[in-house]
């Protein structure tokens, strides 16, 4: 049995589950990336290091970053953006 | 809302039991592409068998996977919130992060263009590459070091056209001895892909660039050049 | 039961946890993630189902490649709208949404 | 490969247009369809020509052979959709330049989607290759989805984020199919499926799930809860290329996988399943197309009802027949092609009531006749081949299909043919109802340009000729089909 995959396998899917789950958005956001990387971990192990590269710099890294910023956006208080008198709103 | 639970437990229950069933049940191939990639590789002008498959026998889904990439850009563009973020009032502005900064920055070039050339014997290719020039410029955004060919709407549209302007001559020049688009001639193989794979790193990571808010204000809409609140991550 | 079957299974799994992520959630930037993990997924079972028994296949690795940019690009895309949406009405969900 | 070399020029002139409308300032973006629509509509007409002297091919890019490389598949269905689509494109893209005139710039990005839209639905009418029709799916969808944001008002951004989760979930599971496939065969070429396929549960339930996505991205009832809003609030050239044209890809792509892959794996249980749901798409489309106050509403239903009559092919060729399931092809392939023409006549000719109202409610319509008489005939010529009264496309189509029932001894699908007919008198009559009632509410309209009027009325005029001349698209269209040879 291959313990090291089966235990690689499990940890990915306890890692998008609690991406799932977590009550917090920013915690969420924090778990996709980790699942993301160790995605790129599983890819390695399937003998796939150029998609280990992509998916640890696009997969995890850039769409993790784009996540984290539209989180950032989520934050600031609405009302500043309403009071903007040039806001087409 | 316990409804709506309920019924996506239900589905992705099913869901995932076809899946078991339909692993358990599958059958082995008899055609066997591998080996094809094998013996093409010879022809293919490049020596890793990845960046053949995506730069020479399947260019084709390459060349849409680029029109995606830039219909997300122009999406972007379209919708552009009426308030991009001006280089001065952004990020951290850390004359510490800008001196790391001075030293990060060719090696993140270094590095990406190791990955480019990398691309055509070992993993690496264009999109890592791209991608990794993608992060210097977010890098660059956050140190608040202002690049005025950044600020160029113009310029930097032209980067974003460059990469599928040239994979698109490429496939229809090459078609001038009578063959089908896209077939490069075997001597010559090897560099059109390399030509091809620069453009496409330039453009790839200023596409994946644009996809931030940290990019330049849209020049031709005068509304834009007003200035900003602040934003904090 | 070798490496490439294991992350076959796990892509199954994945696909199953994102797909009841994607209904069960009514917050978009929730439903994208789900749409993420779903697409590693589907893109774990297309490489670990091609290579269980046959070895290494370049023609999925490629494959995957063209299918992680496309995901960006869809998420870029769906960050783009929400955001709009967001500032237009001030909702993370969307209306009459059962 | 002769009479071939416009081929790739289908997808490769659009995406150049594409990139150079980004690059042009914006007022030079509408004035690139006169160098874009003449080239694009000499490329269809010559890859016609390729299909009428030589017959279907298929075409091999970078000159690799099916399982390594991709193959586009040149055959009478492909050759029909191509010309469809210029047809209609080309008549939407002189629309929308009038039309936009009056819209903020951020409109003038209308023109780089529709080259995107335009290249990755001609993607996907020559695909061959089952990865690569998810590629040119997502190409096609992603500017859809934009092309519905344009108007960036919640409505608008609202009905794009529902499209864009549809169709992203649509793709997953279309793409989950692919993978399942290529587990199970070894390769992605349609050709190379269609001789390794055999009947066991991985086949059945890749098809299944690429089956759900694509009736996800159809929209067939009761899967069709983004379409309304998206179809309904957008622009309007951008609602009748979507309606006319974008749901009919995906139906396009089930279609080709149904023939590779179907036959011999599904049970008749499924083709009958998507029978009874093309039928409840009828009825339902409908009825609330019936219910609507909005008049682009109602055109957006009544395309939820007419995607019903496209699912009636499966029952109608699954254990009939040879005669019966030829005329079913026939008769499906012409509803779709006359729905095109009629639905995007529809939706410029009530977009030029609009204009002219100055409201979207069609109880404002009330006395319009006297002013718009000619907005309102296009919207009655596509009306007729809606209701499928005779001469028209829809009629063709019904009669084809009414004849393939019967030989096929499935008389229900008569009732709803029949009361789908009755249901779209229904709607159309009640525009009119209001259109002729005279009343105080307006003395006056506002004019729109004459172009409009004239782009629509040409639309109309089509879906009514192409019933009067259905031989000869007909004869096309079985060019190289599994069902055509038969």
């Amino acid at each position: 049995m291959p313990w090291l995959d089966l235990l690689l396998g499990f940890t990915i899917c306890v890692t998008a589950g609690l991406a799932l789950i977590a009550r917090d958005m920013f915690r969420a956001v924090i778990m996709f990336i980790v699942f993301g990387l160790l995605m790129s971990i599983a890819w390695v192990r399937l003998h796939a290091p150029d998609i280990a590269l992509a998916e640890a710099a696009i997969g995890a890294g850039l769409t993790g970053v784009l996540l984290l910023d539209t989180l950032g956006y989520l934050r600031r208080p609405f009302g500043s953006r309403v009071d903007n008198p040039d806001d087409p709103t | 809302m316990i409804l709506r639970i309920v019924l996506a437990g239900l589905l992705c229950l099913g869901v995932t039991v076809a899946l078991g069933w339909a692993v358990l049940e599958r059958p082995m191939p008899v055609e066997n592409l591998p080996e094809r990639v094998a013996s093409a590789m010879p022809e293919s002008g490049v020596e890793h068998p990845i960046t053949a498959v995506l730069l020479n026998f399947r260019s084709y889904d390459t060349l849409l996977e680029i029109a995606v990439l830039l219909v997300a850009v122009v999406v972007a563009l379209a919708l552009r919130e009426a308030q991009p973020d001006q280089p001065e009032q952004m990020g951290l502005d850390n004359p510490l992060l800008r001196a790391v900064m001075a030293w990060l920055l060719p090696l993140i070039l270094v590095v990406a263009g190791f990955l480019l050339w990398a691309g055509s014997y070992q993993p690496g290719g264009a999109f890592q590459a791209g991608s990794v020039l993608a992060a210097a410029g977010v890098l660059l955004r956050l140190a608040g070091v202002t690049t005025n060919w950044l600020d160029n709407a113009l310029l930097m549209r032209a980067g974003l056209a460059l990469g599928l302007l040239t994979f698109l001559g490429i496939g229809l020049l090459v078609m001038l001895p009578g063959v089908p688009f896209l077939t490069y001639p075997a001597a010559h193989a090897g560099t059109l892909i390399l030509v091809i794979e620069l453009t496409l790193t330039l453009s790839i990571g200023l596409t994946l660039l644009s996809l931030f808010r940290l990019t330049p204000p849209y020049a031709d809409d005068p509304d834009d050049a007003r200035p900003q609140e602040d934003r904090n991550l | 039961m070798s490496g490439s079957l294991v992350f076959a299974w796990s892509g199954v799994l994945l696909f199953g946890l994102g797909l009841f992520g994607f209904i069960a959630h009514r917050h978009l930037l929730r439903r994208l993630l789900a749409f993420n993990i779903m697409g590693s997924g589907s893109f774990l079972v297309l490489v670990g189902l091609a290579q269980e028994g046959r070895g290494v296949d370049p023609v999925p690795h490629a494959l995957v490649i063209t299918g992680i940019v496309v995901a960006v690009a869809s998420t870029a895309l769906a960050l783009v709208v929400f955001r709009r949406w967001y500032r237009a009405s001030g909702r993370t969900d969307l209306p009459e949404d059962t | 490969m002769i009479g071939l070399w416009s081929v790739p020029l289908l997808f490769a002139l659009p995406l150049a247009l594409g990139i150079l409308s980004l690059l042009v300032v914006p007022a030079w973006r509408p004035r690139l369809i006169f160098v874009g629509l003449p080239l694009l509509a000499a490329a269809s007409l010559d890859v016609l020509a390729g299909l009428a002297t030589a017959g279907p091919q298929v075409y091999r890019l970078g000159d690799w052979i099916a399982p390594l490389g991709i193959n586009l598949v040149v055959d009478g269905l492909a050759v029909g959709m191509i010309l469809m689509t210029t047809l209609v494109a080309t008549l939407c893209a002189l629309y929308a330049r009038v039309y936009l005139r009056d819209h903020p710039p951020a409109s003038s990005f209308f023109w780089p989607l529709l080259w995107f839209l335009w290249a990755g639905m001609n993607g996907i009418w020559l695909a061959e290759d089952i990865f690569n029709l998810y590629v040119g799916l997502e190409v096609m969808g992603l500017a859809a989805v934009g092309m519905v944001a344009l108007r960036a008002t919640p409505q608008a951004l609202a009905a794009a984020m529902r499209y864009l989760l549809a169709a992203l979930l649509g793709s997953l599971a279309y793409l989950l199919g692919v993978a399942l496939l290529y587990a199970a065969y070894g390769t992605l070429s349609m050709a190379g499926l269609h001789e390794a396929a055999t009947n066991n549960a991985t086949t059945q339930v890749a098809l299944a799930l690429i089956i759900l996505g694509l009736l996800l991205k159809t929209a067939l009832f009761p899967l069709h809860a983004w379409l309304p809003p998206a179809h309904g609030g957008a622009l309007t050239p951008v609602s009748a290329l979507l309606s006319a044209l974008v749901i009919k890809a995906s139906f396009y792509i089930l279609l080709r996988l149904w023939l590779v892959l179907g036959p011999e794996v599904t049970p008749e249980l499924t083709a009958q399943l998507l029978g009874v749901l093309g039928a409840g798409a009828v009825f339902y489309g409908g009825w609330m197309a019936w219910r609507q106050h909005h008049l682009k509403q109602l055109v957006a239903y009544s395309t939820v009802a007419q995607i019903g009559y496209l699912f009636l092919f499966f029952p109608l060729v699954t254990n009939t027949s040879p005669e019966a399931a030829r005329l079913a092809w026939d008769g499906t392939l012409m509803m779709l092609v006359a729905h095109a023409l009629a639905k995007a006549a529809l939706f410029l000719s009530a977009g030029n009531l609009i204009l002219a109202v100055g409201s979207p409610q069609i109880s404002h319509l009330v006395g319009i006749s006297r002013f718009r008489p000619m907005s309102l005939f296009s919207f009655g010529l596509a009306g007729v081949s809606l209701m499928g009264l005779p001469p028209s496309g829809g009629f063709t189509a019904k009669w084809l299909l009414l004849h393939s029932a019967i030989l096929s001894g499935q008389w229900w699908w008569l009732i709803v043919l029949f009361l789908g007919g009755l249901l779209s008198a229904a709607y159309i009559f009640k525009v009119f109802r209001m259109s002729f009632r005279e009343g105080p509410q307006i003395d006056r309209s506002v004019t729109p340009p004459l172009t409009l009027d004239v782009v629509a009325l040409v639309l109309a005029a089509s879906a009514i000729l192409i019933g009067l001349f259905a031989h000869l698209p007909l004869h096309w269209l079985r060019m190289g089909s599994v069902l055509g040879m038969g």
